[in-house]
């Protein structure tokens, strides 16, 4: 039954775990405005035939003189209630505070994604498990990231190629989601999950996924001319295959600071 | 307001004796408007060992007093007809709204969240 | 105050002018300061924007149908007009992005707002509250010059290089300011004269029904339409500020290089951008958003108000719970300023303060349900006509109904997780303006067409018209929830047809179903035949003034509001006897009366005569 | 046609139109400022470190106290003006209102003056990183020249000149404010640079610096800080409000007086609608003094 009434809502296939709450509560309330609107439409076209004028030629001043809508108001205002305090702020307290996953378990796999016109950047933080310091000062144009170039946590971070981003499956995962120029949206629909990706600002989503597989990620706000095609993949793997992946793009470390070593002088005369 | 015009005030001195609320009014903004000043020229949080915010919120404070004397007299909201306290006491409302939502907002994000700034 | 002269005494120079010399053709059509003339104007040129803003949205299905393939008919043209961005009369992404900005913007401040609120309430609310005219006829003619303005400017934007605004009608910083065509710039311009033109109509229309309203027209007896373009009022006179702050600001962004809503470490198209930095994007979410949702309620309120005339004539009874309904829209009203962040709720919003809009948003459902409720048992015992004007009056109820509660998961953060920005949004609001507001709209022009010209429209292809439009629209936006739900998003170039059918290798898991994408074809054919049922309309409109049938009285539908008391159509000055009002505005159907109506100016017999009788105002000459 | 209550109260509500009016306009008007006030809140909580300058360091106090008084001064003239022609003084109403118009002229001069201040007052950052912080003298296409003043010292502390941290060093951060966010893109910036004397005091001086030296040059107009931006925004604004407010009252005052002969009742009413936008006007500066120049 339940099975049935989640199916004929059309949602997305669902990989996720918490995401079958999510469409719990879209498919019942679903079923819920349609119980309302069933009943006020069939009271409505009741009443529009039984007192079409041909039928009822003189009309009755008073009208309906009980107060049953007064019950049903407050039959609609106690439902609302039920649904907020009962479901929606505990299920939304759970995903913004008290059910995200802990950032240094090392059994969650934290991504950076950097949205930009009009592709999706990932980063890993590497074999140290931290990522390189970021600073809005170091931004230029050889460094449009802003990674501090002189951090070693930065060096061995992995940043796979554009579009791509991989996730192990049954773990929890947090993206950290941020972008470099406008607003972009990180719709994973599968995942039920959608979060804007806003400059100056670095917002967590996070996940676990169920199921593997290769999933959109859809841009959700508009960011400009590219925004229809701003597509990255979501590849869920095992946990294995995924910590290949990552080995397979771990950067071969120099001695030297990496990428970006001309923008050092800049570094210093902020710090 | 100036209440009663049946008999007016015969030279400039009488004008302004009759009007001597507004001309105590003149002479609070003023002094007040000093004290503004004042106040600005010293760190009462550090030098004062005062709270956090503590020049802030005294020149807030004494804004609106200025304001609130200004609108009830120069104004005379303080006589003034039902409709208007309506109108104004909504909006009041809306704007303190418009002001504390924004900055509630503003500071209240979910955990991880961080700033670049 | 103590009077010392008396209204009656004052001959302002100019009015008087007025009153004795016959008015040429400019002063009496275009530098009118008639309110039935103005709300004429802002009429006729609303509905011309209602109609570029739909070619607008025309070519978009198009493109979103059949992405890449050249716009038949009129893509040419544009390729013509416009040049590149539609090279061989296909549409390029800055094309799609521009009219898409350009129709939500051009419907909403273009076209519903002028005219539900402006042209229905400038020709209507003075006649209704029995006034002569609006409070400041001449600050009512610089609205309209207002407007015009920004009319023009809006227009204009789509000529220059670079095109119009391409960002939304929400025009989200920093996009905004990053997309280099100066149509962005001129966008802000012409918000700001839009702005100021309702500003300037909020306060004359607040203070007319304030100050002018007739002898004995108490708040009680006011009609429900006027009440809801109080609240209106309002709701412009205190959201739209902010938004006017706002776009000075982002003018600001754009043409002096501030910062406001530009962070720091900002890159623009490849590079790190050349300013300051130190602003928040979120800053102008919030200020338009702040706007954003009174204005919904912009939109709908009138709409409703004149439904609820309609309903009550139609119907030939009174209103169920007159009074319960003016409290429920006066906290409509109330609420509509503290909903806002649930367009944001996914910016990265706490608990706390998403905990307090979802309820904020849930509380303001209750009134709407009210209303909704209030509406659909004033039916009950009535004698129900149907004419034209009630057909769409009754069909703005299920519209509405499912617009209004298809913002409920919406509302909540959680569901919105998954419906934020896809067509589900779409829907749920086109339900509410488009089969909601504009039925309103037709409904009331079908309804106050008599007594604007003297001549009914003609009811069969008004028939023709409604029965066209219903099914049509539902064709239009019914789809357009599966879509969403299927996790299409809204604003895109191609349909999400980047996303269609795409099977993942290993699995099959397919993200987006082909047969959602598929689904836009549909959509788009339904929206062609949506236009073209206009066609009856706009000729039955046009053809009616001459042909029409003539009207018998002044009171062609046998209503007891005001307006149908006047001459018709009426002169300037409006009343050519003196109105007292006696009663509600709902007097139909009263028991023992001798015709099933009893206009609100109609005296009492001198022996039920009560208190409340004389309750009357000073005469207002 | 006659509209109703132009001039005499309506009963039931105790106002003439035009009261109405003016106080729904108000109400607007507190929702505009309001939300620039709002705006400026989140700004100032918003800002990196070391971009919002320290309070009262970025505006000289003295010109905006003393507009302050100007703006007090015409508030009370006008509502004085208004009681005498309660009392059938015309004469007087003049006089009084003369002040009025003359106070938002000095007004709109102070600021002005303290705009142009602003707008000539420039920051240099050369390719070696040095900061070079002063007013235009003159400028071609060679080069710059700018005036330098000397440092003013705060609470006594003497100054290490090419000290980098210095520049958003908030304790001791002097009159001049460097917004970081302003020379991004310049690399290795240095502090600021003064003239020094022989003893390694600060003097006032000019320099002349070759255009080729240059790596960016700003002035001290609204892009060159979130704080410069809402200032200029918030007084703007306000200075447009005085201009349209002294207008009015100088229409009233001048060609439309002749009313005062025909409708007195209707002429006051109008005197009392202006001056209540006056004070309006005078209310939001009595809040922009302290939070721009200040705190
Ligand atoms: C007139 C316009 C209008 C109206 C009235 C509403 C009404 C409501 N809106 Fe809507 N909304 C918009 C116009 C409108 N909206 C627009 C334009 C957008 C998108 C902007 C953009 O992003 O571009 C939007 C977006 C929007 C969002 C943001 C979605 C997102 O971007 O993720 C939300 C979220 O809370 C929301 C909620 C609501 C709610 C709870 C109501 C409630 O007020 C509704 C209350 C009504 C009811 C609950 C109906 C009662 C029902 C009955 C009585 C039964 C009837 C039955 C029969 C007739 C048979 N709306
Ligand atoms: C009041 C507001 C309003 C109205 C009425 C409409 C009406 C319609 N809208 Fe629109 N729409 C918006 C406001 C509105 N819209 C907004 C705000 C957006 C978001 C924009 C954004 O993303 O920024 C949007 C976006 C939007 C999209 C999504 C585009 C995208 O995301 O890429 C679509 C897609 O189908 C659409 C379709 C339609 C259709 C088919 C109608 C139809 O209902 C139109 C019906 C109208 C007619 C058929 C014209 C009738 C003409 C007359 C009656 C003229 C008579 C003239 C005389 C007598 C002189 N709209
Ligand atoms: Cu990125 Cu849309
Ligand atoms: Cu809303």
């Amino acid at each position: 039954m339940r099975d049935f009434l989640i199916d004929t809502m059309g949602l997305p296939t669902l990989a996720s775990e918490h995401g079958k709450n999510v469409d719990y509560f879209i498919v019942y309330l679903h079923w819920l405005m349609l119980a309302l609107f069933v009943g006020w439409g069939s009271y409505f076209v009741w009443t529009l035939i039984k007192f079409r004028a041909g039928r009822n030629p003189k009309a009755n001043y008073h009208g309906v003189q009980n107060h049953a809508s007064t019950w049903l108001e407050l039959a609609v205002a106690a439902i609302e209630i039920v649904l907020l305090l009962g479901f929606a702020i505990p299920l939304w307290a759970k995903v913004v505070e008290t059910q995200v996953p802990d950032e240094n378990d090392p059994n969650v796999t934290v991504i950076r994604v950097t949205a930009e016109q009009f592709l999706w950047n990932s980063r890993y933080a590497g074999a140290d498990g931290v990522f390189g310091k970021r600073d809005y000062k170091l931004v230029g144009q050889d460094n449009k990231f802003g990674y501090d170039p002189a951090d070693t946590h930065g060096r061995d971070d992995i940043v796979p190629p554009q579009n791509t981003i991989h996730a192990p499956l049954g773990k929890p995962v947090i993206i950290k989601l941020t972008s470099l120029d406008v607003i972009h949206g990180f719709a994973l629909h599968s995942m039920r999950v959608q979060q804007d990706c806003i400059p100056g600002m670095s917002v967590p989503v996070h996940f676990t996924a169920k199921q593997p597989g290769t999933y959109a990620i859809t841009c959700a706000q508009l960011c400009g001319s590219g925004h229809y095609r701003m597509r990255a993949n979501l590849t869920v793997t095992s946990e294995e295959n995924f910590n290949n992946w990552i080995l397979e793009n771990t950067p071969i470390i120099e001695d030297a600071p990496a990428a970006g070593g001309a923008a050092a002088p800049a570094a210093d005369a902020f710090e | 307001m100036a209440s009663d015009h049946s008999n007016p005030p015969k030279n400039f001195r009488e004008f302004l004796q009759h009007e001597r609320s507004y001309m105590i009014v003149f002479g609070t903004l003023l002094v007040f408007t000093g004290i503004t000043v004042a106040i600005a020229q010293v760190d009462l949080e550090h030098d004062y060992n005062m709270f956090h915010g503590a020049n802030m919120t005294l020149g807030l404070i004494i804004a609106t007093f200025k304001a609130t004397l200004v609108m009830l007299f120069f104004m005379h909201l303080i006589s003034e007809k039902q409709l208007i306290y309506l109108v104004m006491g909504f909006t009041f409302f809306f704007f303190t709204g418009l002001m504390g939502l924004t900055v509630w907002a503003m500071l209240d994000y979910p955990k991880l969240t961080t700033f670049f700034m | 105050m103590q009077a010392t002269t008396t209204a009656d005494d004052i001959t302002d120079a100019h009015a008087h002018d007025e009153h004795h010399h016959e008015p040429g053709f400019w002063q009496k059509y275009i530098f009118s300061t008639d309110h039935k003339v103005i709300g004429i104007q802002y009429g006729v040129t609303s509905l011309a924007f209602l109609l570029f803003g739909f070619s607008l949205i025309a070519c978009m299905r198009w493109q979103i149908a059949y992405p890449g393939q050249p716009i038949p008919v009129v893509g040419g043209l544009l390729e013509a007009i416009l040049g590149e961005v539609c090279a061989g009369g296909v549409m390029q992404p800055e094309l799609y992005n521009s009219f898409g900005a350009m129709h939500g913007t051009i419907m909403v401040f273009l076209a519903v707002v002028p005219l539900v609120f402006a042209a229905f309430g400038n020709y209507v609310v003075p006649l209704m509250i029995g006034a002569p005219d609006m409070c400041f006829p001449r600050l009512n003619m610089a609205s309209f010059d207002f407007f015009f303005l920004g009319c023009v400017l809006m227009f204009t934007s789509f000529f220059i290089p670079g095109g119009a605004a391409q960002a939304g009608w929400t025009s989200y910083s920093p996009l905004a300011t990053s997309i280099p065509t100066d149509g962005q710039t001129l966008w802000l311009i012409a918000m700001v004269l839009l702005i100021t033109s309702s500003l300037l109509g909020a306060v004359n229309f607040i203070a007319t029904i304030i100050q002018l309203r007739a002898p004995g027209m108490t708040w009680m007896r006011l009609p429900f339409f006027v009440w809801a373009q109080f609240v209106t009022a309002f709701l412009l006179l205190l959201a739209f500020p902010p938004l006017e702050t706002a776009s000075l600001m982002q003018l600001m962004d754009k043409v002096f290089h501030t910062s406001f809503f530009l962070p720091s470490g900002l890159i623009v198209g490849g590079s790190p951008s050349d300013v300051a930095g130190g602003g928040s994007p979120l800053l102008w979410q919030h200020l338009f958003w702040f706007l954003g949702h009174p204005e919904v309620y912009v939109l709908i309120l009138p709409a409703v108000g004149m439904v609820c005339e309609i309903l009550a004539n139609n119907a030939r009874k009174p209103v169920y719970g007159y009074k319960t309904m003016v409290y429920a829209v006066m906290v409509l009203g109330f609420l509509s300023f503290i909903v806002w962040a649930h367009h944001m709720y996914l910016t990265g919003m706490g608990n706390t303060i998403s905990a307090f809009f979802q309820t904020t948003t849930m509380i303001i459902s209750i009134p709407s349900v009210i209303l909704l409720t209030c509406l659909f048992i004033s039916l009950w015992g009535g004698s129900i006509r149907f004419n034209t004007p009630m057909m769409f009056a009754l069909a703005f109820l299920p519209m509405f109904g499912i617009g209004g509660l298809t913002g409920l998961p919406l509302g909540f953060a959680y569901s919105d997780i998954h419906l934020h920005d896809t067509y589900y949004v779409i829907a749920h609001f086109h339900y509410v303006v488009a089969p909601g507001t504009i039925f309103g709209v037709f409904a009331g022009i079908y309804y106050w067409y008599p007594k604007a010209t003297g001549r009914f429209m003609n009811e069969f292809w008004g028939r023709v018209h409604f029965w066209g439009s219903f099914l049509f629209m539902n064709a239009v936006f019914q789809p357009m929830f599966a879509q969403g739900m299927a996790g299409i998003h809204r604003r895109m170039y191609d349909g999400g047809a980047t996303y269609a059918g795409y099977a993942d290798p290993e699995t099959g898991i397919v993200s987006v179903p082909l047969k959602f994408i598929e689904m836009n074809k549909g959509i788009t054919v339904a929206a062609l035949m949506l236009g073209l049922v206009q066609i009856p309309f706009i000729l039955n409109f046009f053809i009616s003034m001459k042909n029409g049938k003539k009207v018998e009285s002044d009171n062609p539908w046998n209503a007891t509001t005001l307006e149908w008391q006047t001459p018709t159509p009426p002169p300037h000055g409006n009343f050519d006897k003196e109105i007292r009002v006696y009663r509600g505005a709902y007097e139909y159907s009263v028991p023992g009366a001798d015709a099933d109506f009893t206009p609100q100016n109609e005296p009492r017999n001198a022996e039920t005569k009560t208190a409340e009788d004389d309750e009357v105002a000073e005469p207002a000459n | 046609m006659e509209i109703p209550f132009t001039s005499k109260a309506r009963p039931d509500t105790g106002l003439y139109n035009a009261k109405v009016a003016i106080w729904l306009f108000l109400a607007s008007e507190v929702m505009l400022f309001g939300a620039l006030f709002s705006s400026y809140i989140m700004l100032r909580i918003g800002a990196p470190e070391g971009t919002w300058p320290l309070p009262g360091k970025m505006l000289m106090t003295f010109p905006g106290a003393f507009n302050t008084a100007v703006l007090i001064v015409s508030s009370v003239t006008v509502v004085l003006a208004w009681a005498s022609l309660k009392f059938g003084n015309f004469a007087q109403y003049k006089k009084f209102q003369a002040v009025t118009i003359a106070c938002a002229f000095v007004f709109m001069g102070v600021k002005a003056f303290e705009y142009h201040d602003k707008l000539t007052h420039y920051a240099i950052v050369k390719t070696d990183g040095s900061v070079w912080d002063g007013h235009m003298v003159q400028q071609d296409d060679q080069s710059v020249t700018i005036t330098i003043h000397a440092h003013e010292e705060e609470g006594g502390h003497d100054h290490d000149h090419d000290h980098a941290e210095h520049a958003h060093d908030d304790e001791h951060a002097g009159d001049k404010h460097v917004n970081i966010n302003a020379y991004l893109g310049v690399k290795g910036i240095k502090g600021f640079e003064y003239n020094v004397d022989e003893h390694g005091h600060h003097v006032d001086g000019e320099v002349t610096i070759p255009r080729s030296e240059i790596a960016k040059i700003t002035n001290y107009g609204p892009q060159h800080s979130t704080y410069l931006a809402i200032y200029f925004t918030l007084t703007g604004l306000h200075a447009l409000h005085v201009c349209g407010g002294a207008f009015v009252i100088f229409m009233i005052w001048g060609p439309l007086a002749k009313m005062w002969e025909t409708d007195p009742e209707r002429y006051i009413n109008r005197v009392e609608v202006s001056g209540l936008f006056w004070h309006f006007v005078d209310l939001v500066w009595i809040f922009l003094f302290p939070l721009l120049y200040l705190l």
